[in-house]
């Protein structure tokens, strides 16, 4: 085994109110991927963040390659060849792809100015490396999150860097995207180099890992090589107790149709799309960034108008020219991202569990907000999704990923919608309360709900689903029932390759 | 490059009326002399308003140069700071009189005398609480007319050596911020006889204050002849007394004809004229012609 | 702002009683000092008033303070409504103005009092709405939509009143400026009145929780059904009415309809409510606090007079101690950190 | 503001198309409207201007116009930059008198002209510098940082000249206000030459793009190595030192010291920034359409006079054409949605 690259010893640190982590111990060689595994809340960012400069440790010391060092500014990381992937794009929007892959560090001509050209050369180059076509006079926030991410991807690996930390790289990119980043960190892996690489998605780390550190609640769990450790172990590191049967689900014979939808589009790239949703269904829509699913969800729920087409609910046509129009018949839309889309981040989880444009009027009279029926209603989501929490007054921003997930969840069922549509549900959530939010869209759908799954995932879009729909260039492209739906055939129609692919 | 006078030696065609703040009545009424003259004179009368702003006012000297007046009168916000301005219009070939506030580089200046206005009223003030006491002074903007007012209340106190000044502030001329300084300085000095106010807004608004805090007994003065100040005085009980009154519409039609003068070539026996205020108190009331 | 903005969202939610109780470890002096933090200011500075000003703390003085600070504090409190939801009202001042002439405007055309009076708030609270339809359907930004306003509504002041200010001696609702309820000035009552009515819309009312959601994620709110552009046209009509409100009050006091009334003074609105600590960035404040600002202002005018400081040292003292009591208020981020 | 980011955000990609290919039909253009609409108002202004007001286009008054502009557009340059990093000064105009004293001063008290000027726009910088220092070191808001400033400013203004104005029948920077080079008036020229450095500066320089990158996210820009608060305070300084050389023209073209000049100039500034797109929330926008947004309302003001508008009407009409400016400008926003 190689010598330490990396070292941390007993390295802790604390925000004012929480300890994040209490003298944990990790070590990285070079040409090894080792991952790091944990609840939401476990001190993963926390720890890379300090090797990015962006924290320094309470106590506790950093070595590389024997020798400790003291990393108090991002710059420093950089310059002991340390580059970081954080979990949120941390990249200027209004920038260029080049004036991003450049910043800090712009070239310049002898006279001090800008080198334009110089930039322009590199930033292909840089993009040539991890691949994927991005024009690099793009403006950045043009571009789709995951583009970005292969942005802040190429950026890193410019750096030359020795040690690449990855913070849950894939949480915005599909499985084609995700495929070229594996094959990227296996390379750089040949080159060397060591790799610090967090995920949620246990496939991921399966395939890449050498090693696997668990977290808990800011304590070091343990580290084990891959090859002793399987699935359910590390599971168990990580919650504290074995978690069986992830998806647990079982098809039911659906009812009527709840929602149809007729050729609906948003008269550019969008539709036309035929899509039937029926009561107790949990239907999966599958496709590659970009083909169009979150307009797809948005056109129905009224956030994006329809230009052709029509939408029927129970039977009946009806048109959604806001979200309130679709709230009021029925429809509940969780969005892909929860901390832009969907949470109120300095309002309590009371505040957003009733926040809606039907919820409101339901805890109001006259426009009077009742505290008793908000209690409890907020009890009973809080209770129902086992939301863990302090008190209902607790800031929604203090909670983990997967109990935001969980209020934004709350939120929606407190209205008891006949469709809902689920965007993403699971990105950046832990393996526990991921099998808790499959476990409430499976009593949703047995309570009758038609639900409709937008997922990146493959193994969690199969493992849900009654049947799969794929979309590609803003259309279905197939429509697979459970037993046909593999990834092998997803992927086939998601890209186009495959033959019956509409 | 200086505009060519066109109609050199003919008449007046178009008047330029520049003056500081059209909102205080004062100019209005100077507004008003000036257009009724011009009208007998068959000229037009363009007027703007320096809304307390040199910067503005240099704007619209330039414009006015472009539009090729024939006589401006001006009221500038600051008597010093016009002055290149007005060589531009003079320049231009344009007869340049300044009103009320002198402006330099100006041909000639017609003002009220602003140091005997607060001669005047301080005077009343001081012999109606029986030359001895406590009074206040409600200031102004740092403008020439408003600092010769105090100058001249000051001038006259060396005679009342048992005068005592408990509270000096500013009040920005109006009756708003009148209202509020007043009311907190009679506050903080309850025991005084009498208020000296740059302006008659400024000692109304004084007025209001005395008579919400409940002060009786009060004497207060200012310097203007308003309108609203002559309606307060017909009041007999108000404690508003006095107020030294200058003559808008006067200082406008013989700025005018100064101007008209100087236009057609004729020398001023007076290119610095004073105009003398004159104390209007409930006694005189009735023989006050006012600013109408 | 940029930094500040920061330190503003790793702040607690200013809403009141929203808190949780402390994690574990948590001092509980933080939350204390988050909440009163600007109220020890103004205490500070209230204690320092009294021993450096003759008769600060007498009984007149101290209604004094309230009605001189009652017309701000009202212009603060609409506007603390207008900012949680990421706007601004520039404008405030001149609909006063505007807002101020029309009810006297209406006393001296015949009408009674109370016409008058809600006549003067209704005119402000059109304007309010002009303002607020043109930035929320049109997407207009609000600080330019509301610069017009001002400039636009000052222009309308002096074209109402021949730009003179028009003098009304009988004027029917003058105790609206002078009068007393039980011993208190009837602005102090009405300033109350406002802060008690707004406190409750914010707190107890659907209204208030749009407001907040908007101000703290507009594009949740749209997503989350909230009427997100019918909701902020009608922030600008409340910060409008308040406008009316604080105008009637004005003119009832100066007996008169002013045509410069009002001139700066939604600046002194804006910083008593960031004072308070409501965030320009929206979503986080409230109207307590922004009483607080505002009465931080006002007893820093009062006792500079009171103590007869010339006006040039009043206008440093003054400006420096705003930037003095924002940093105070910010020690809080510092601990954090 | 809330609508309007909105709309920014959801700006088209012209090609995104790497992973999945490009959608049919999404509209690939406007990028000529986004530069140009406000240019198109200019002209357009311009065009009527030269239709309704006697003289406008006279070789005179063209200078005149952009001289008239010249201080407004001085101060809109720096706070161009002040904005793109997300800040606001509102302190320039008070900073403008201050500095115009100042160089006065130095005058009076026997320095030589080029030291006067120098020394005017030092005193701006430095108290740019202390406005930047507490916006970025303490993280204060720079609103009522700015605010205070502006205050006391003032006050120092006041103070420095005893409120009287400091009159230099001899001053010997007095080209500077009235002078000509080739034809063209100083102020015009100095004007063109701080757009043409900050433009410069801002397009190639590293420190352009780092103000950039600031108003576009704070957390990038800092953890890509960018001293983000001493980018900050030099943007600050920047903004200080054209209110400084704005002072030193007021100065020079009325020749003495007004502690009265620049009031309500920094509503002014702002104006002319937002009417040239650039957006409060940092990041977009450049110096280039600050200049048109100042021509836009220096052409405003110049027409308004030469028609002879009445002051109330202008007033009135300049708040509407704000307005109306910018909703002409979002137009293109409105065809995306
Ligand atoms: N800047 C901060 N201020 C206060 N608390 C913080 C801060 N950053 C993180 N925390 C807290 O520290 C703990 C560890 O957070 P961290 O982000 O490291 O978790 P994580 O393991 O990365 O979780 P996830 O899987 O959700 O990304 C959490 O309780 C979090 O709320
Ligand atoms: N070809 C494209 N050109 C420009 N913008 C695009 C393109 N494709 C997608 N986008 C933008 O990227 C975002 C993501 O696309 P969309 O939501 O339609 O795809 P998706 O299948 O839901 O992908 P995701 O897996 O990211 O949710 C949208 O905001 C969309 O406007
Ligand atoms: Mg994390
Ligand atoms: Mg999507």
């Amino acid at each position: 085994m190689s010598a330490s690259l990396l070292r941390m010893t007993g390295v802790s640190k604390a925000f004012p109110g929480v300890q994040a982590l209490t003298g944990v111990e990790f070590d990285l060689h070079a040409g090894e991927v080792h991952a790091l595994m944990g609840e939401n809340g476990a001190g993963k960012s926390t720890l890379i963040k300090m090797l990015a400069g962006v924290h320094t440790p309470d106590s506790g010391s950093i070595e590389i390659d024997g020798h400790p060092v003291s990393i108090t500014t991002p710059q420093r990381a950089v310059d002991l060849g340390i580059a970081v992937i954080h979990q949120e794009l941390n990249l200027a929007p209004n920038l260029t792809v080049a004036q991003n892959l450049a910043l800090g560090r712009e070239p310049r001509t002898r006279l001090g100015m800008l080198d334009r050209k110089r930039i322009q050369r590199e930033a292909a180059a840089k993009l040539d490396r991890v691949g994927g076509g991005i024009d690099p006079d793009a403006v950045l926030g043009t571009l789709s999150v995951g583009m970005q991410q292969v942005v802040e991807i190429a950026r890193a690996v410019a750096q030359n860097a020795r040690v690449l930390v990855l913070d849950e790289p894939t949480a915005a990119l599909s499985e084609t995207e995700a495929q070229r980043l594996f094959s990227l960190v296996e390379e750089m892996r040949g080159q060397g180099m060591g790799l610090l690489y967090i995920s949620h998605r246990m496939e991921e780390v399966y395939r890449l890992a050498d090693r696997i550190t668990v977290f808990r609640d800011g304590h070091w769990v343990g580290t084990s090589p891959r090859a002793e450790l399987e699935p359910e172990d590390i599971v168990a590191r990580m919650v504290g107790r074995t978690l069986t049967d992830l998806y647990a689900h079982e098809q039911q014979e659906p009812g009527e149709a709840v929602l149809e939808a007729e050729g609906i589009g948003d008269g550019a790239g969008i539709g036309p799309l035929d899509l039937t949703l029926r009561a107790g269904e949990i239907v999966g829509l599958g496709g590659l960034i970009g083909a169009g699913r979150t307009e797809a969800a948005q056109l129905i729920f009224g956030a994006e108008r329809i230009r052709t087409g029509r939408l029927r609910i129970g039977g009946r046509t009806v048109e959604h020219r806001s979200p309130l129009d679709a709230i009021r018949n029925g429809v509940g839309y969780v969005p892909e991202s929860r901390k832009e889309q969907a949470l109120f981040l300095e309002m309590s989880i009371r505040d957003n569990v009733v926040t809606t444009g039907v919820g409101l009027d339901q805890v109001s009279d006259y426009g009077v907000l009742r505290g008793g029926r908000i209690s409890q209603r907020v009890a009973a989501q809080v209770d129902a999704l086992r939301v863990r929490c302090s008190s209902a007054l607790q800031r929604v921003a203090e909670l983990s990923g997967g109990n935001q997930q969980k209020v934004v969840l709350g939120r929606w069922l407190a209205i008891a919608p006949r469709v809902l549509l689920l965007d993403e549900p699971t990105r950046g959530v832990d393996i526990g309360a991921k099998q808790e939010i499959y476990r409430i869209i499976d009593r949703l759908a047995r309570d009758g709900v038609a639900v409709l799954i937008i997922s990146s995932d493959l193994p969690e879009l199969l493992g849900v689903s009654d049947r799969v729909l794929v979309m590609r260039n803003g259309s279905i492209a197939a429509e697979l029932t459970r037993e046909e739906a593999t990834e092998e055939t997803v992927m086939l129609h998601a890209t186009g390759v495959a033959a019956g692919s509409r | 490059s200086p505009v060519e006078n066109t109609d050199d030696g003919g008449e007046i065609e178009t008047i330029g009326l520049m003056v500081q703040d059209l909102s205080n009545p004062f100019f209005s009424a100077m507004q008003a002399g000036v257009e009724n003259a011009a009208e007998d004179m068959g000229a037009e009368v363009v007027t703007e308003d320096g809304r307390q702003d040199l910067g503005a006012q240099n704007e619209q000297i330039d414009a006015f140069i472009q539009q090729q007046i024939d006589v401006l009168l001006i009221n500038p916000v600051d008597s010093e700071g016009i002055g290149p301005a007005v060589q531009r219009a003079l320049d231009a070939g344009i007869t340049v009189v300044a009103v009320d506030v002198t402006a330099k580089n100006a041909e000639a200046f017609i003002t009220s005398d602003n140091v005997q206005a607060g001669r005047l009223a301080c005077e009343h003030l001081f012999e109606s609480i029986g030359g001895e006491g406590r009074i206040l002074i409600i200031d102004g903007t740092p403008i020439s007319s408003v600092q010769d007012r105090v100058q001249g209340c000051e001038e006259v106190m060396k005679d009342y050596p048992d005068i005592k000044v408990a509270g000096h502030q500013h009040g920005d001329n109006n009756r708003e911020e009148a209202l509020t300084v007043a009311t907190d300085m009679l506050t903080a000095n309850s025991d005084v006889d009498g208020i000296f106010a740059i302006n008659d807004p400024t000692a109304l608004g004084a007025n209001l204050a005395a008579e919400q805090t409940g002060t009786e007994d009060l004497v207060i003065v200012g310097v203007d002849g308003s309108p609203a100040a002559e309606k307060e005085l017909g009041n007999s009980d108000s404690m508003f007394q006095a107020t030294a009154a200058q003559a808008p519409k006067q200082l406008g039609v013989q700025g005018l004809d100064m101007a008209t003068k100087l236009f057609n070539g004729e020398q001023l026996e007076d290119k610095k004229r004073l105009v003398e205020t004159e104390l209007i108190t409930r006694d005189n009331l009735d023989e006050y012609e006012g600013w109408e | 702002m940029t930094e500040t903005s920061r330190a503003d969202e790793s702040a607690p939610a200013a809403d009141a009683g929203a808190i949780a109780p402390p994690r574990a470890g948590r001092p509980r002096f933080a939350s204390l000092w988050d909440r009163y933090g600007i109220l020890g200011v103004l205490v500070l500075m209230i204690v320092l008033m009294a021993v450096l000003a003759p008769n600060f703390l007498s009984f007149d003085n101290v209604f004094n303070v309230a009605r001189a600070a009652s017309i701000n504090a009202i212009l603060a409190a609409g506007m603390t409504l207008v900012i949680l939801t990421r706007g601004i009202d520039l404008s405030v001042g001149s609909n006063l103005a505007v807002c101020g002439i029309v009810s006297v405007l209406l006393w001296t055309s015949g009408m009674p009092a109370a016409v008058c009076i809600l006549g003067g708030i209704a005119v402000g609270a059109l304007f309010g709405l002009l303002s607020g339809a043109l930035i929320a359907y049109l997407a207009l930004p609000a600080f330019i939509v509301t610069l017009g306003g001002l400039t636009y509504l000052r222009g309308t002041a002096y074209l109402l009143t021949d730009g003179q200010p028009l003098i009304a001696d009988d004027l029917g609702f003058r105790l609206m400026g002078s009068g007393f309820v039980a011993g208190v000035p009837v602005p102090v009552v009405l300033m109350l009145a406002v802060f008690a009515v707004l406190w409750f819309v914010l707190r107890h009312t659907r209204f208030g929780t749009q407001i907040y959601a908007i101000g703290g994620n507009p594009e949740a709110a749209r997503l989350a059904g909230i009427k997100v552009k019918w909701t902020i046209v009608r922030v600008y009509v409340i910060a409008g009415a308040c406008a009316g409100l604080a105008g009637v009050i004005f003119s009832a006091r100066v007996m008169s309809g002013q045509p410069t009334a009002g001139e700066t003074y939604e600046l002194d609105a804006i910083a008593a409510v960031v004072l308070g600590g409501t965030s320009l960035m929206g979503g986080i404040g409230n109207v307590q606090r922004t009483l607080i600002g505002a009465m931080i202002m006002g007893v820093l005018s009062n006792g500079l007079l009171l103590m007869n400081v010339p006006y040039f040292y009043q206008l440093i003292i003054k400006g420096a101690v705003i930037v003095l009591a924002v940093a105070i208020d910010s020690l809080k981020n510092w601990k954090r950190a």
